[in-house]
């Protein structure tokens, strides 16, 4: 863009030709709309990082790793049904779902597919004991305090937050555990409330209204779920 | 006519000033000439312009005020919707929502949104940024940051014809009157 | 790693949530593992449910850091579940904690195997559920990484590690021809199985000599002198109207202290009928005398003096007939009326005394001479106190030699094997013995002790030793209980006990702890032999398990003990020394409450526990009292050097108001440049100025300034006060601990409303919020609390509390969440002392909350201030606004530089606060939703009493009350109505939940004059009506 | 006063004939224009900007080191305890937003009052008004314990499902900074427009024209674009103008809404923000002297506008001081005794030195000001404002530190040492303040010439036209000489 005009007036205010202009090429002006767009999108994109990816569902859902034991719930729980308190014996009682200790595995396998190549370093474990490391699947915060046997209690059925296990062959994380998560469920307790007798049933399903089921589970075992800090949080 | 404009690729014609009373009548005779797409161009803004040139009030105005409506509005739907409706929590006792408490962040969204309405609104109605002007390539036009001042009219003013209104601006008592390109399409 | 990251911090985020299950695979961890518990378990099936290494192993292991995600976790479940483990489930074992002659019988908390907390048994009479500081910081102990890891020999020059079988058999070939030249020397123990062994050693041919370096050698010698035999003197202060303390800080210095502050506190109830009165003469200012309505500063040398003026004075002035045998000369008696050290309000007490004839008590303290015992119990005998306020539990002696012995047996020759059974000797014998001299003339030194101190470095064998909770054994109680002491853990690094090792040098076959406590009490119900093996005899087992399952042996005590007869030969009046001056000063040497005898040097709980009266951590310093100071021309942190007959320490000075006069109170214990990490630069030595002749006190002390000044870190007056501020400390304080006069408060039961600041009526400017639900409140008896820090201590550790060191505690950074606020009023020679236990007292309408800007710190619906570690960002603007400062914050990551072994002590309940947060008391918030759970479980509500916070649990005092304000029942609300209770700062409008009862002191009328007590707030008519409980915020 | 009558560039003397000119010297549109924009186009720079800047720039690099080393460690490596949970860091704090607000008070408040002499000086308040700003706005965040969530204070969607505290005084700052440092950028952007439009014009170097060029938005004085702009400057003022008074008002709200004796106190937004003028000015003097003084600028930033300032600082002076009585009075006539020894422990406890200093350079010293010869004196005004930025900083460290280290309960009573780390905090954050000083007077126009052109005689298109009262260009010397660029 070479200017078209050569005369240069002789006062300090510049404007003379002894240096080369800079005229900004005409699609210049189209940055002016680009911009906008940029920072929009850049607003957007923020947002969705910060409730998207930096969230827990995003590394947490569908977490299945690989177990020292290649243990199938779906045979297990599923097939033969056995019923998740049979191995996890604390649940009901204690904060914790206990893993159950291999002699558990043993009261079946010391008669039952005791050659079997994948049950070696349970067989090892028993004989040794040595404990099988098992891999952490749903795993809270250290300074989130949950407790099995107050929702057991409650009537909140392991599916709620551990899905349908008896369909896993490797066990995954299918719910985000998250604080909002958890929160949704103590604000509204009632979908997820069943009689207590139910709670390891996979299967159950009322014949009624789940919610109006819940309402009344919540008035006759005044469940009241709290959303103080210091119930999960100390 | 505006289609002689198109076959010459001219932008329009300039005139320049050396001082802003001289120019402020000058306007006042082009306003009255009766033309619409011109300008003047000044290092500073100049009192009693807006009248020679006959510029009426801007909309900036309402734009600000609807920035700091929304800004007043999303203050307080914010804090009464974060702290009262979505998490409650019982703080120091105090209620849920309460009007003292939540002034200052209202009145802090209202002014930045007001001050973003003012900022972008301007800009936005002057066209700017813009960074490409048929004008920035003429040599002596730079003085109108600093020092000189001009008058501008458009080729595409209806009623310009090149030497009409070439002759029209001379009599206006700034120097030489000279032709503006329209830079080439890039 | 995003995750992690935004949670929990960059680099060593990690260990601030995790602390627990972090070292589950750590290094350490795993050498713990594989290496520290390599042998089996002496008792198969006793132990079976402790065994470590299957508990352990249930904690959830942590690997690596790897991936997107947070860190894999790793859960190693048992390979075969003991039974009734489950795990993250607490359980309590009963066993027993001995310092000294002082048994505590203590319930300890096992969480996954390790031992996390200590409480006091609360079946047990003489604990009650209580426990002293000390036996609460015992846990931590364990844990200490300066423990000895290895048995080592010394050979030389040169240090090798070998172990326990190496070491049994050389000892066994050593003294295979007999026990002749064997010399041991015992600390002070009342574990019937030790005294036996020890017995046996003797009869064996060994030298046996104890040495403790504060004993109760001289209260015996006293009850001997008095009554012909010696005997543990039982003491029942519930039923005393009068009593008088000759130095003897009863409610802290005694085997039965925390029985002792019960049955006092008990016996001060303003509401009954009766309200005792204490009495007590002291050179330093100790929590009895805090608790004294009235209390005479004596030098420690002259009590003896004052407690024959008592006795001349009820004598001669009151008439009081002296019984047979008391050995008191009425000619000499004479001499000593109205001697100055009683003071001139003598005849005050005396009358006092007559009055309560029967009904008082009168004690000396284990520092006075026997003969000073024995005038006390010749006055409780005159005054018919024995057999009402005091019995008497006889007891047999064991025939033991001194130290003196122990060094002259080693000079002669005699001795030529040493074995120490603990207690570091060389560190704290007598200075003017040449112990160490004659230490090294013994040609095999053998050393049992739990550290590689100055003791181990002095021996050629240095076995490690067990920590209780690793031990079996037993003890004896002051009333006579047998006392089971039971293992929770094994012993992390091979560690001994005394009965094991004796057991090495008597038994063919070296018995274990586990059977020497066994067949002892086997013997002790009258069998004879070793006990029935297991499994053998179901009746022994029967009471074996229930003996283990309570502690204690039910019903082998002497609750109500005996009176005794006087036969006392005649009784010699103290000597009159040359008079104190600022050039004789009197050296009063002193246990201390944090390190005792130096025992607790590594304990950094108790090292940072600050000293009831003077709030030091971290260090003892000489204590002089303000008008000696000025004399000295010393001030507060003036480096000294303490001069006693040509030997010499270097000290800091403590200005004490209440000290009395030309006394210096040495604190025993600090300087020990043999200690661990923890304990290495605390303080000075006192021993070094302690002599066998003067082990208590000593005359002829000199003070002479070095012109350098040393840092003290207090947690009170952490910069020096001006005279403005220390004016306006006296204006303040009687509106904060609001006290009166037991008249005061009969006349006027309100008059505690009128001490508060007088201000309009409080209005909220809002409709304040309905708790219709549980309302949890907390009431702290100020007529109770006596300042003995046991409170703090239980917070410290059921909270995960950490220590911070004296360097952050001099910058005013000690992050206890309880603390006692100990105010002097008055005249600084003799003032008034008074203790306030201020945690954050969860104010309704909390200041804190509104300015945290992440809602980090909200309201529960229970009406606890509720802190969320992990919202929180540290603004540290709800500290600022906080009116009672009870917010602390992690300055620093405080977890840190702990090894996986120390993290073993924190309670897994409770989050381990991050760097950058704050933090504060939450009324337990773990044992509130814990009882909530359990409720739940049980399908129930929660009942009074359900929940205990940590403080309320162990206050000897039961000062400490828990519980719904909103239940009409509950013993909380109870006191609520009373017209003692009162709020803190309640003019403020803050509505705190934890309230205080006021203060009633008890002052004879003779001595003071009936008081301007709840006069002096200038209007005192003004008084309104209106619910007590909210009198301040009603009336000002 | 006829010695300075005598000199061309004093224009204070006090005629009522013949007011003061704002512009002196034989300037007009053109060497103006020259003599702003050359000192960023054209003229060497100084060796001692060189000097200076190596300086600035090493103390900004402490700066960061000492904040590295924070986040590093925690706050523990500054002096707070207990009862001082709040030092150098707030009081830092404080300090630079009651700097920052000189910059906005001179653009908006003089604007809307038509002080025509703010022409010369408002570019110069401006920036330094965002730099002080940008200084403020790293200590709030810098002291929180845990730096890496700190974005918790903003209302962000999370998983947590949880928002703010919107009754928190923290929060309430954290948008009324926010917003005072957007609307000062903007406002200050906006009113450079044109200049750098200037600048691109007279640059010769290509990288300058782009530069420049970019920044200028394609500013080609267009008074169709000026219409707008002037209102939207108008606006601008006056949404700026009720936001400078209320930063600092929420600023003192951190302190008056607390309940600690000494800060709970009602008279503290007006008084904060007396003080914050009161330190702005001494600020934009500091630094107004050197920069007119070595780059020749006395013409445009002349005595007369010094003694303007002078006098705003007398005015606000006495504000502060009479503020200090009224805390007193109150705290007396409170009957509150609490807030009674708050005061007394002030003035004669342990911090009584810092307090005194306080006074003495805040009270006693601006009352010089009203001496002329004082006012008018410009090294002795330069030692005047910096006594005055030492008191001013004493101020908020008395406020912060002297209520929190003895508040209700005796027991908790305590003392505040800074660290090294503290202090050098502190110095690295002057370091960062005058870098952005010096690069700004390097890089972009330090005289707003824009707006200098219009209060120029020749401006005025209608000179020779009767003056209206309270017209904008009311104060033009009758006698000066028209059209002077012709």
């Amino acid at each position: 863009m070479v200017p078209d005009h050569n005369e240069s007036p002789q006062s300090p205010g510049r404007g003379d030709a002894s240096t080369e202009r800079f005229v900004f090429p005409k699609w210049t002006n189209w940055l002016r709309e680009a911009s906008a767009v940029l920072a929009l999108g850049g607003l957007v994109y923020a947002v969705i990082l910060v409730t998207g990816v930096f969230s827990p569902e995003m590394s947490a859902l569908g977490y299945a790793p690989e177990q020292p034991v290649p243990y199938s719930h779906a045979l297990h729980a599923g097939k033969m049904d056995l019923d998740c308190r049979y191995c996890h014996t604390t649940v009901e009682t204690t904060a914790r779902a206990n893993i159950p200790p291999t002699a558990t595995c043993m009261n079946c396998h010391a008669t039952v597919r005791t050659q079997s190549e994948s049950l070696a370093s349970v067989r090892e474990s028993f004989e040794t004991g040595k404990p099988v490391e098992w891999v952490q699947v749903h795993d809270l915060p250290d300074f989130v305090y949950f407790n099995h046997a107050s929702h057991i209690q409650a009537g909140v059925g392991c599916i709620s937050c551990h899905g349908r296990v008896d369909r896993m062959d490797v066990v995954e994380q299918v719910e985000p555990l998250t604080m909002g998560w958890c929160l949704d469920c103590h604000r509204d307790p009632a979908p997820n409330l069943r009689p207590v007798e139910f709670v390891t049933d996979m299967e159950w399903q009322t014949a009624g209204d789940a919610d109006e089921l819940g309402r009344r589970l919540m008035e006759e075992r005044r469940i009241t779920p709290s959303e103080d800090c210091a119930t999960c949080h100390r | 006519m505006a289609a002689d404009t198109q076959i010459s690729g001219l932008y329009g014609l300039l005139t320049e000033f050396e001082s802003p009373s001289v120019l402020v009548q000058a306007a006042a005779q082009v306003r009255d000439a009766g033309y619409r797409n011109w300008d003047v161009h000044t290092p500073f803004p100049i009192h009693g312009m807006d009248e020679a040139m006959g510029i009426r009030g801007t909309q900036l105005p309402f734009v600000v005020l609807a920035g700091g409506l929304i800004g007043l509005g999303l203050a307080t739907l914010m804090q009464w919707w974060m702290n009262a409706v979505d998490y409650p929590f019982v703080i120091s006792g105090k209620p849920l929502f309460g009007i003292p408490a939540n002034i200052p962040v209202m009145f802090e969204l209202t002014v930045l949104f007001s001050a973003f309405a003012a900022f972008f609104g301007m800009w936005g109605l002057n066209g700017m940024p813009k960074w490409h002007h048929p004008l920035f390539a003429n040599r002596r036009f730079l003085r109108a940051t600093q020092d000189r001042f001009f008058i501008v009219i458009e080729a595409r003013d209806p009623r310009f014809r090149l030497h009409e209104t070439s002759a029209f601006l001379a009599s206006l008592g700034g120097s030489e009157v000279e032709e503006v390109k329209e830079s080439a399409e890039d | 790693m995003m995750q992690g990251s935004a949670q929990q911090g960059p680099a060593h985020g990690r260990n601030y949530w995790r602390s627990l299950q972090d070292l589950a695979d750590s290094e350490e961890f795993r050498h713990q593992l594989e290496n520290e518990f390599p042998g089996g378990v002496d008792a198969p099936s006793g132990m079976t449910r402790r065994r470590f290494l299957q508990i352990m192993s249930a904690s959830i292991a942590m690997t690596s850091l790897a991936g997107c995600r947070w860190p894999e976790e790793k859960i190693v479940p048992f390979a075969k579940r003991p039974e009734g483990v489950s795990p993250g489930t607490p359980m309590g074992f009963a066993t027993t904690f001995e310092v000294g002659p002082t048994v505590h019988s203590v319930v300890a908390t096992s969480y996954d195997g390790r031992p996390i907390k200590i409480d006091g048994n609360p079946d047990f009479r003489l604990s009650g559920g209580a426990a002293t500081a000390t036996a609460q910081a015992s846990v931590l102990d364990l844990y200490d990484p300066d423990r000895s890891r290895h048995l080592l020999n010394r050979q030389g020059g040169s240090t090798a590690t070998t172990d326990w079988e190496t070491f049994a058999a050389w000892l066994q070939e050593r003294i295979a021809a007999g026990l002749d030249g064997v010399a041991i020397l015992s600390p002070a123990t009342t574990s019937p199985s030790v005294h036996g062994l020890l017995a046996r050693a003797a009869t064996a041919g060994a030298g046996i000599h104890m040495w403790e370096p504060v004993c109760r050698r001289q209260e015996f010698e006293g009850v001997v002198r008095a009554f012909g035999r010696p005997a543990a003197a039982q003491l029942h202060l519930d039923k005393a109207r009068v009593l008088v303390d000759f130095d003897a800080n009863l409610l802290q210095d005694h085997p039965t202290a925390v029985h002792n502050s019960r049955t006092f506190a008990a016996g001060r109830n303003p509401d009954a009928d009766q309200m005792n009165r204490l009495y007590v003469w002291e050179n330093s200012y100790t929590i009895t005398g805090g608790m004294a309505d009235h209390r005479f500063p004596v030098a420690s040398r002259d009590v003896g003096a004052a407690v024959w003026a008592l006795a001349a004075e009820l004598v001669l002035g009151e008439g009081l007939p002296l019984p047979m045998n008391s050995g008191v000369d009425r000619g000499e008696l004479g001499h000593w009326r109205g001697h100055a050290a009683g003071g001139e309000h003598l005849g005050a007490v005396a009358r006092d005394l007559m009055a309560n004839r029967g009904h008082g008590f009168l004690a000396a303290g284990i520092r006075q001479p026997a003969a000073v015992h024995a005038l006390v119990h010749v006055l409780n005998s005159a005054l018919g106190n024995v057999g009402q306020t005091v019995t008497f539990r006889p007891v047999d002696l064991p025939a033991v030699g001194d130290i003196a012995g122990f060094i002259d047996g080693l000079d002669r020759g005699a001795y030529r094997t040493v074995v120490i059974l603990g207690g570091n000797p060389v560190k704290t014998h007598p200075a003017d013995l040449g112990f160490n001299a004659a230490l090294d003339r013994a040609e095999h030194r053998i050393y049992l002790g739990s550290h590689d101190d100055a003791t181990a470095k002095a021996c050629h064998w240095h076995v490690p030793q067990a920590h209780y909770l690793e031990s079996w054994g037993d003890a004896t109680s002051w009333d006579g209980t047998h006392m089971a002491v039971q293992p929770l853990i094994q012993p992390l690094y091979g560690g001994k006990t005394a009965a094991e090792l004796l057991s090495l040098l008597l038994d063919e076959t070296p018995r274990g702890g586990w059977q020497i406590a066994r067949d002892t009490f086997h013997a002790r119900r009258g069998g004879q032999g070793p006990a029935p093996a297991e499994g053998t005899d179901s009746g022994f087992e029967k009471t074996w398990r229930r003996f283990l399952h309570a502690g204690f042996l039910d019903g082998s005590g002497a609750e109500r003990g005996i009176a005794l007869a006087l036969t006392a030969g005649r009784i010699a009046a103290p000597a009159e020394g040359k008079a104190l001056s600022a050039t004789n000063l009197e050296a009063s040497f002193a246990q201390d409450q944090s390190v005792h005898d130096g025992r607790f040097a590594d304990n950094a709980w108790l090292q940072e526990m600050p000293d009831f009266m003077t709030k030091l951590a971290w260090d003892n310093a000489a204590i002089v009292g303000p008008a000696t100071a000025g004399e000295l021309d010393v001030k507060h942190g003036d480096l000294v050097t303490l001069n006693l007959a040509g030997r010499t320490v270097e000290a800091p000075v403590y200005v004490l108001p209440g000290q009395a006069k030309y006394s210096v109170t040495l604190h025993l214990g600090y300087g020990r440049d043999d200690a661990g990490r923890v304990g290495r630069k605390a303080g000075f030595d006192a021993y070094r100025l302690r002599t066998f002749t003067h082990l208590d006190t000593a005359d002829g002390l000199t003070v002479t300034k070095t012109g350098r000044t040393y840092e003290l870190a207090t947690t009170q007056d952490h910069h020096a006060i001006d005279a403005a501020g220390a004016a306006e400390i006296q204006d303040r304080v009687p509106r904060l601990v609001r006290e009166g006069t037991i008249g005061d408060y009969r006349s006027h039961p309100e008059f505690v409303d009128h001490l508060g600041l007088h201000h309009p009526p409080l209005e909220s400017l809002w409709k304040e919020r309905e708790y219709t639900g549980h309302k949890w409140g907390m009431a702290i008896d100020l007529n109770s609390c006596n300042g003995c820090n046991a409170c703090l201590i239980g917070c410290q550790s059921e909270n995960n509390v950490p220590v911070v060191g004296k360097d952050e505690v001099a910058l005013g950074r000690e992050m206890s969440w309880l603390r006692l606020d100990r105010y002097f009023l008055g005249d600084p020679e003799e003032p008034t002392v008074t203790q306030q236990p201020v945690g954050c007292v969860q104010c309704e309408l909390a200041p804190c909350e509104q300015v945290c800007p992440v809602a980090a710190t909200v309201h529960t619906e229970e009406g606890l201030n509720a802190m969320v570690y992990n919202r929180c960002v540290g603004t540290r603007y709800c500290s600022n606004n906080c009116p009672y400062k009870v917010r602390r914050f992690n300055w620093f990551n405080n977890f840190e530089d702990l090894s996986a072994t120390q993290r073993l002590v924190l309670n897994p309940d409770v989050t381990v606060r991050a760097r950058g947060v704050m933090e504060k008391c939450t009324y337990c918030v773990q044992r509130i939703e814990k009882a909530r759970v359990a409720a739940r479980v049980e399908d129930r509500d929660i009942r009074d009493g359900d929940i205990t916070p940590a403080c309320a649990q162990t206050c000897p005092t039961e000062a400490i009350v828990f519980g719904d304000l909103n239940d009409p029942e509950s013993r909380v609300s109870g006191l609520r109505e009373q017209s003692r209770s009162f709020d803190l700062l309640g003019y403020l409008n803050i509505k705190p939940r934890t309230f205080y009862m006021a203060r009633i002191r008890n002052p004879n009328p003779e001595i003071a004059p009936v008081a301007e007590h709840g006069e002096d707030d200038g209007h005192g008519n003004g008084k309104e009506t209106g619910d007590h409980g909210q009198v301040e915020q009603a009336h000002g | 006063m006829s010695p300075a009558a005598h000199d061309p560039l004093n224009n204070t003397v006090d005629d009522p004939t013949r007011p003061n000119a704002l512009i002196l010297g034989d300037n007009d549109f053109t060497s103006l224009t020259v003599k702003v924009s050359d000192i960023v186009l054209e003229r060497k720079t100084p060796r001692a900007w060189y000097v200076a800047f190596t300086v600035t720039a090493g103390l900004t690099g402490v700066l960061f080191l000492m904040i590295g080393y924070l986040f590093i460690k925690g706050v523990g490596v500054w002096g707070l305890n207990n009862p001082v949970s709040w030092g150098w860091a707030i009081v830092n704090f404080v300090f630079w937003v009651g700097i920052g607000h000189a910059g906005t008070l001179i653009s908006a408040i003089l604007f809307l009052l038509r002080q025509k002499w703010r022409t010369s000086i408002n570019r110069f308040a401006e920036a330094m008004t965002i730099f002080a700003v940008i200084c403020a706005g790293i200590f709030p965040a810098i002291h929180v314990g845990r730096i890496w969530v700190v974005y918790w204070l903003f209302p962000l969607p999370n998983y947590q499902a949880m928002w703010p505290n919107f009754r928190s005084p923290l929060l309430w700052d954290v948008f009324a900074v926010g917003t005072y440092a957007t609307v000062s950028l903007l406002f200050w952007y906006t009113g450079m427009v044109p200049d750098l439009a200037t600048l691109r014009d007279r640059a010769r170097g290509r990288m300058q024209q782009i530069i420049y060029g970019i920044l200028a938005v394609g500013w080609r004085g267009s008074h169709r674009h000026w219409h707008r702009y002037e209102k939207a400057y108008l606006i601008l003022a006056g949404l700026a103008t009720p936001l400078v008074l209320s930063v600092h008002s929420v600023v003192s709200f951190d302190f008056a809404t607390a309940q600690i004796p000494g800060w709970h106190t009602t008279i503290f937004p007006p008084y904060f923000v007396a003080g914050a003028v009161f330190s702005g000015f001494a600020m934009v003097g500091t630094l107004l002297i050197p920069a007119r003084q070595w780059f020749g600028l006395k013409e445009f930033i002349t005595l007369h506008h010094l003694e303007n300032m002078n006098k705003i600082i007398l005015a606000t002076g006495s504000m502060v001081g009479f503020a200090y009585a009224t805390e007193f009075f109150i705290a007396w006539y409170s009957g509150n005794p609490n807030e009674s020894f708050a005061f007394v422990n002030r003035a004669f406890g342990p911090y009584s030195w810092a307090y005194w200093i306080m006074v003495s350079c805040n009270v006693i010293t601006p009352q010089l000001f009203w001496i002329k010869k004082v006012r008018t004196t410009v090294p002795v005004m330069w030692a005047m404002y910096i006594f005055v930025n030492i008191g001013m900083w004493f101020e908020r460290f008395v406020i912060t530190v002297t209520s929190l280290h003895r508040d209700f309960l005796p027991s908790s009573w305590g003392y505040y040492d800074p660290t090294v780390v503290d202090i050098l905090t502190f110095v690295g954050s002057f370091g960062l303040f005058f870098t952005l000083v010096l690069l700004f007077i390097r890089f972009l126009p330090m005289v707003a010439m824009a707006e200098v052109k219009t209060v120029m005689p020749i401006a005025d298109a209608h000179s020779g036209e009767r003056r209206a009262v309270g017209d904008y260009h009311g104060d033009i010397p009758a006698a000066s000489p028209e059209g002077g660029g012709a």
